[in-house]
């Protein structure tokens, strides 16, 4: 069999090593540093040999689950696969929803997407590196990306009605318009971050105790990246520049101007970086979409049309849109849809298979985490067990995501 | 056996009987107070995420809400800690872990659950692969909400205190959880 | 009469240097007092820097500074838990030896002019010989506790020690070649006018930082790194016995600071020689609100910086820190040959 | 990294720590004193009114969790929705779908229970008036302020 | 050139069917023998990694669906998936293991086996990933395997 220049040689997860001189070390699922999952850490000295990741922890069968609820049901449920990012991960459901239905979007939730999954991503990131201060024991990374992200949940709540799982995107629109002072707000939320991501710098991404324990760590070389399929900003920090963003005509990127970051090292260091580098990319975007954001209504005509003419009153009092009684049982023609979205984490691929009927006959979900799941084997290999902590923290892996 | 003088006649084994005597010498009201004060204001949790709400605990002891100010410090290892709070779903898998874990921390301990699918799955009420916490563990507070918001955590924090001041726990015998699988 | 000659003879047994130095100042009840306060204090610390308060409800007037009682109290209250596969006479006696061998030290610190319990010629050397015996209980900690984390934390723990014990005796040898004597009260006297980190400072920096590394503050706390090992040694402590290693810890701290206050800031002076006429030791508290303000600047690092790894701390131990502190030494001799002269 | 540079770097990061010590930066709400007043969109607590249900029954019929169930008293036709918050989301879609308003929601969200006994509400009880335990017990309510320098400040109403 | 072209002549002769249900969604049917060949000629045009692996119970026709999408890093690729589909016998479900060429198929594959029980040949670690250890059931996602679905009226006294 010819093989190809991709051939993977799965020994390379591992070292070589003398089963019998390797001492095991469990960590998790009850661990600070582990998160929901498990890692076997086999290590010779002070040296990994090899990661087994033990993952299921979270596993609370979203798949099989979206088979027995309706269609519109199943916005809530993937949503939980990664709350911190909740827009964005149900933004690809609804995106294959709506290629199934033949729904075009208006353009005001073009852009009301758009906005809040940057602030989604904003808030993932700040997340991420929030742990990834916590993994080499940084206390006030991880307070201030945590607070700092208060910022932007406030945002979300205040346009949408909820922390965390705002069940925004809906076929066919969104689910409330903007409230009046969102703008002033959003500025100021902008510009009070920017100030302190320097801080941020000051204090963590340049102190030299942070640098001597990320960089030139866990290096993920281009070619190795695109062979294991990686995705986000761990495949841009190394250097593709790949972004579903770009890939997939959704939202509003295709009316705004913007840059996908890239990074050229490729360690544990860069990834960090290159989450600061996006965090600016998503606050430009969002003074962007708050300049251009047109008029016009917020739910595509077909539906809007279905609403008794008194709740559409209310609706437009309110800002906030009544569902018509059909999606309760919305019935796509019988056909497949993919869809890709990029969340904070990287790409989400979505595939559903209709048989007309008011469920869904298969969803297939493929979670960012899920397939960068392979660095945390790939990656610490040869390093030394303290340095596992800050790779896990670089990859902003997200168990609950990955299990679904 | 029983003991007509309010449990406290030692006698027999020399071990149980220590244990009665500081048993008695613990439930004497100013130093059960004293030990019910610093309980209440020294809830530790133990560092176990067991789901997604994990991201509201998070943010429940980071600077928006600080739930340290109730003396609540997630800590490393069960030994150390009294609090076990399931956040979210607990699958088949985490159950086992969840069980061990509770074994390991020293007594008087607690259980809040968090969120809804902790109480009845929430929306995974009829996944095959969740287990009901409250048939494992006695729940002393539960917080409904997916994800409950971060006050609704210091709520249940502050529900808690209130009961451990009002000396209404059980100081159990090492109570193993219940149920199989 | 004879009661109150009773009475008078026990306070004045008790204000007697040997038995108020360890038992009262700055012995086991200031210990404790700083045991209660610092942890709190950087708690609170971490608080602030970290936008938040940090402990208040306990006791809300005060700012929660009961916080560790509490704390204290509940550990006292706790269940004790023993692992089936643990050496339980190992298990249980560490602790307390881990309490008690740092506060040892405590009888040969001055703390006011001639006011010490144990007055010798050599009571630096052993202050730091027997403030360096804490890691043996530490690794016999890990040892008896029989678990895979706890013995990670134990080598770590030993590989540790070997960094930075060279360098803290050396920074302090330096000191002591340059002021000629080894006896710590001495050692003050001569700093009345002029403290030892401005005719030394290459030694107070490496001493400052052979201190943190062995007190195992941020950014060198890689015995108990908790995102890799729990709580290194210490993981299966339950109650009261975690409270007494975790205040361990700090009692090592205190006492370093106070050798490193008397070392390079000129110890108790300025001294208030008013206070100092009602009881001799009060005159010297400059030397303890200096110790305490080093241990605030100590406790304050852990918000800023993180952990190193432990190769890295190793090499800093003897690549950097150790040359370093031999140049102290020849940076002092340089300063007698040039005829420094206090 | 030059010695000088690195110097440099651990001098910013000190004193980085030391400016937020001394500034006056906290964002915390202290909650049981201070409670934040949740904008009118908030999903909170879902109430019901009785007087203006239609028993369509599309909110149990769109409920993700199940939570909402239609009670049918034996003998009579007219079914009223009742909810579970052992499973209840707060998805809304339940608000959103009703024809009548006859749901909505309350800015009410701290709230914990002792038992899961109390967390059934049947159509009698599902029309139950929200409020917040803290303001029940005083707190005082403050909203959310955007700030440029300081970020998410709270102000007394 | 355009792509679906270059598809049409380089997969002619081994695919069963090649369709365009949507703009950005090319489908290749391919017989389960062929499935290692087809996987290569797609890589060579540039479709380097995996999306997705997933397998869709067809109980009806007593097969298996197993389905490979396809994307890529490359500027002009990128915007297409391509999907890769064949059946195996439901109650003998085996195919050849793609980690050879696509290396990120292993944890996919491994998903797929425990979801579906469909056994990929030469994988070096099939074993549970996401279920528990210990599960003896029929894999979930097979529709035979029936989860519990509620109805929505609850009758009262």
């Amino acid at each position: 069999m010819e093989q190809s220049s991709l051939t993977f040689r799965y020994k390379e997860l591992e070292r070589a090593w003398d089963g019998e001189k390797v001492y095991e070390v469990f960590i998790g699922p009850q661990h600070p540093a582990s998160g929901h999952m498990r890692f076997i850490v086999r290590l010779d000295g002070d040296i990994i040999v090899n990661v087994e990741p033990d993952i299921g922890y979270v596993h609370r069968t979203m798949e099989k689950l979206a088979e027995t609820k309706e269609y519109i049901k199943s916005i809530p449920l993937f949503e939980r696969a990664t709350i911190i990012d909740s827009n964005n991960i149900t933004l690809g459901y609804v995106r294959a929803l709506e290629k199934l239905l033949g729904i075009e979007v208006p353009p005001r939730a073009r852009y009301l997407r758009t906005l809040l999954s940057e602030i989604n991503r904003i808030a993932s990131h700040l997340y991420g590196l929030g742990l990834a201060g916590i993994f080499i024991n940084h206390s006030t990374m991880f307070m201030w990306g945590f607070g700092d992200r208060e910022i932007w949940l406030q945002l979300a709540e205040e346009l949408t009605g909820a922390r965390l799982t705002h069940t925004y995107s809906i076929p066919g629109g969104v689910r409330s318009d903007l409230p009046q002072d969102f703008k002033d707000r959003a500025l100021k939320a902008i510009r009070y971050m920017e100030r302190r991501l320097k801080d941020y710098m000051k204090i963590f991404f340049n102190n030299p105790v942070t640098v001597a324990r990320y960089k030139d760590i866990g290096i993920l070389k281009k070619e190795d990246a695109k062979r294991l399929g990686i995705v986000g900003p761990n495949l841009r920090a190394s250097g593709v520049r790949y972004d579903a963003r770009l890939v997939e005509d959704y939202g509003a990127y295709r009316e705004i101007d913007f840059e996908v970051p890239v990074r050229e090292e490729g360690d544990a260091l860069s990834r960090l970086l290159l989450r600061i580098d996006e965090i600016k990319i998503s606050m430009d975007i969002i003074r962007q979409v708050l300049e251009k954001i047109p008029d016009g209504p917020i739910l595509a005509e077909k539906y809007l049309r279905l609403i008794p003419p008194k709740l559409r009153k209310t609706m437009e009092e309110t800002g906030r849109v009544k569902f018509p009684g059909l999606f309760a049982s919305l019935r796509p023609p019988p056909g497949e849809a993919t869809a890709r979205v990029e969340m904070g984490h990287g790409e989400v691929f979505y595939h559903i298979i209709s048989d007309g009927s008011p469920k869904p006959y298969r969803v297939r979900i493929v979670t960012p985490s899920f397939r960068n799941l392979l660095l945390l084997r790939y990656l610490p290999v040869g390093h030394r067990f303290m340095d596992f902590p800050a790779i896990y923290g670089s990859v902003d892996y997200f168990p609950p995501e990955a299990d679904r | 056996m029983v003991c007509p003088l309010m449990g406290i006649v030692l006698v027999g084994n020399l071990e149980e009987s220590a244990r009665k005597a500081s048993r008695w010498f613990l439930e004497k009201p100013p130093i059960r107070n004293l030990r019910d004060w610093a309980i209440s204001f020294s809830l530790w949790p133990v560092h176990f995420t067991t789901s997604c709400c994990g991201a509201e605990f998070a943010a429940a002891s980071c600077p928006r809400f600080d739930a340290e100010r109730f003396g609540f410090l997630p800590f490393l290892s069960p030994r150390q800690t009294n609090l076990l709070l399931i956040e979210g779903t607990l699958t088949r898998k985490m159950a086992e872990a969840a069980k061990i874990v509770y074994q390991q921390m020293p007594e008087p301990k607690f259980v809040i659950l968090m969120g809804v699918c902790a109480l009845d799955g929430g929306i995974f009420h009829n996944s095959y692969n969740i287990v009901r916490p409250h048939e494992l563990f006695p729940v002393d507070v539960f917080i409904p909400g997916c994800p409950p918001r971060p006050e609704a955590v210091a709520r249940s924090i502050i529900m808690l205190q209130r009961k451990v001041r009002n000396s209404k726990y059980i100081w159990g015998d090492g109570h193993e959880p219940k149920g199989e699988d | 009469m004879m009661v109150l000659e009773i009475i008078e003879y026990i306070i004045r047994l008790i204000l007697s240097p040997p038995i108020f130095a360890p038992i009262i100042y700055p012995g086991l009840v200031t210990v404790l007092v700083i045991l209660l306060s610092i942890i709190w204090v950087e708690r609170k610390i971490a608080a602030k820097v970290q936008l938040r308060y940090g402990p208040l409800y306990v006791s809300k007037p005060i700012g929660g500074a009961l916080q560790m009682l509490a704390d204290a109290t509940r550990f006292f209250f706790q269940e004790i838990i023993v692992p089936r596969d643990a050496d339980s006479i190992a298990f249980l006696i560490a602790p307390a030896a881990s309490l008690v061998l740092p506060l040892l030290p405590i009888v040969f610190v001055p703390a006011a002019p001639s006011f010490v319990a144990i007055s010798v010629e050599y009571s630096l050397p052993l202050v730091l010989a027997i403030s360096a015996l804490t890691p043996i209980v530490i690794i016999v900690m890990a040892w008896a506790a029989n678990n895979k984390f706890t013995i990670i934390g134990g080598i770590r723990e030993a590989f540790m020690v070997i960094a930075y014990e060279l360098s803290l005796f050396i920074s302090a040898l330096a000191m002591a070649i340059f002021y000629g004597t080894l006896n710590l009260e001495d050692i003050v006297s001569m700093q009345k006018s002029l403290p030892g980190v401005i005719l030394n400072p290459l030694a107070a920096i490496t001493f400052f930082v052979a201190m943190v590394m062995a007190t195992s503050r941020l950014p060198f706390d890689i015995v108990e790194g908790e995102q890799e090992i729990v709580a290194g040694p210490f993981t299966e402590y339950t109650g009261i016995l975690y409270g007494l290693v975790m205040g361990a810890g700090y009692v090592q701290l205190y006492i370093l600071c106070l050798v490193f206050v008397e070392l390079f800031l000129s110890g108790w002076y300025p001294y208030i020689g008013l206070l100092g006429e009602i009881y001799p030791a009060l005159g010297g508290v400059s030397l303890f609100i200096k110790a305490y303000l080093l241990m605030v600047f100590i406790v304050f690092l852990r918000s800023v910086y993180g952990r190193y790894r432990l190769d890295q701390a190793i090499s800093i131990g003897w690549k950097s820190l150790l040359p370093l502190s031999l140049a102290s030494v020849f940076l002092s001799l340089g300063l007698l040959a040039a005829g420094v002269v206090i | 990294m030059s010695i000088l540079s690195s110097v440099k770097r651990h001098i910013d990061a000190i004193s980085t720590g030391l400016k937020y010590l001394f500034a006056s930066s906290r964002m915390t709400v202290r909650y049981p004193e201070y409670s934040i007043t949740l904008r009118d969109n908030y999903r909170g607590m879902i109430r019901y009114y009785k007087d203006k249900c239609i028993s369509c029954s599309l909110c149990a019929r769109i409920c993700p969790a199940d939570a909402i169930k239609m009670y049918r008293k034996a003998g009579e036709k007219k079914m009223y929705p009742g909810i579970n918050y052992q499973r209840c989301i707060f998805c809304g879609f339940c608000v959103s779908i009703c024809p009548a308003d006859a749901l909505e929601h309350t800015p009410v969200h701290d709230i914990a229970w002792e038992s899961l006994e109390e967390m059934i509400f049947p159509p009698e009880e599902f029309g139950r008036e929200w409020v917040s335990p803290a303001l029940e017990e005083g707190a005082r309510r403050v909203k959310a302020v955007f700030d440029e320098k300081r970020g998410l400040t709270h102000v007394p109403e | 050139m355009n792509l679906r072209e270059k598809i049409e002549e380089k997969l002619k002769d081994i695919a069963t069917s090649i369709e365009y249900p949507r703009p950005d969604l090319i489908v290749i049917a391919v017989n389960r023998d062929r499935i290692m060949e087809a996987a290569q000629r797609i890589v060579e045009l540039g479709f380097d990694h995996l999306a997705s692996v997933e397998g869709v119970d067809l109980p009806k026709e007593n097969a298996i669906e197993v389905i490979y999408h396809a994307e890529s890093y490359e500027e002009e690729l990128r915007n297409t998936i391509v999907e890769l589909k064949t059946r195996v016998a439901r109650d003998d479900p085996k195919l050849q293991s793609l980690i050879n060429v696509w290396p990120n198929a292993l944890y996919l594959e491994r998903e797929t086996w425990d979801m579906l029980g469909v056994v990929f040949e030469g994988h070096p670690e099939l074993k549970r990933l996401l279920l528990p250890p210990w599960w003896d059931d029929i894999p979930p996602l097979r529709k035979d395997y029936k989860v519990k679905v509620e109805g929505i009226i609850v009758g009262t006294k």
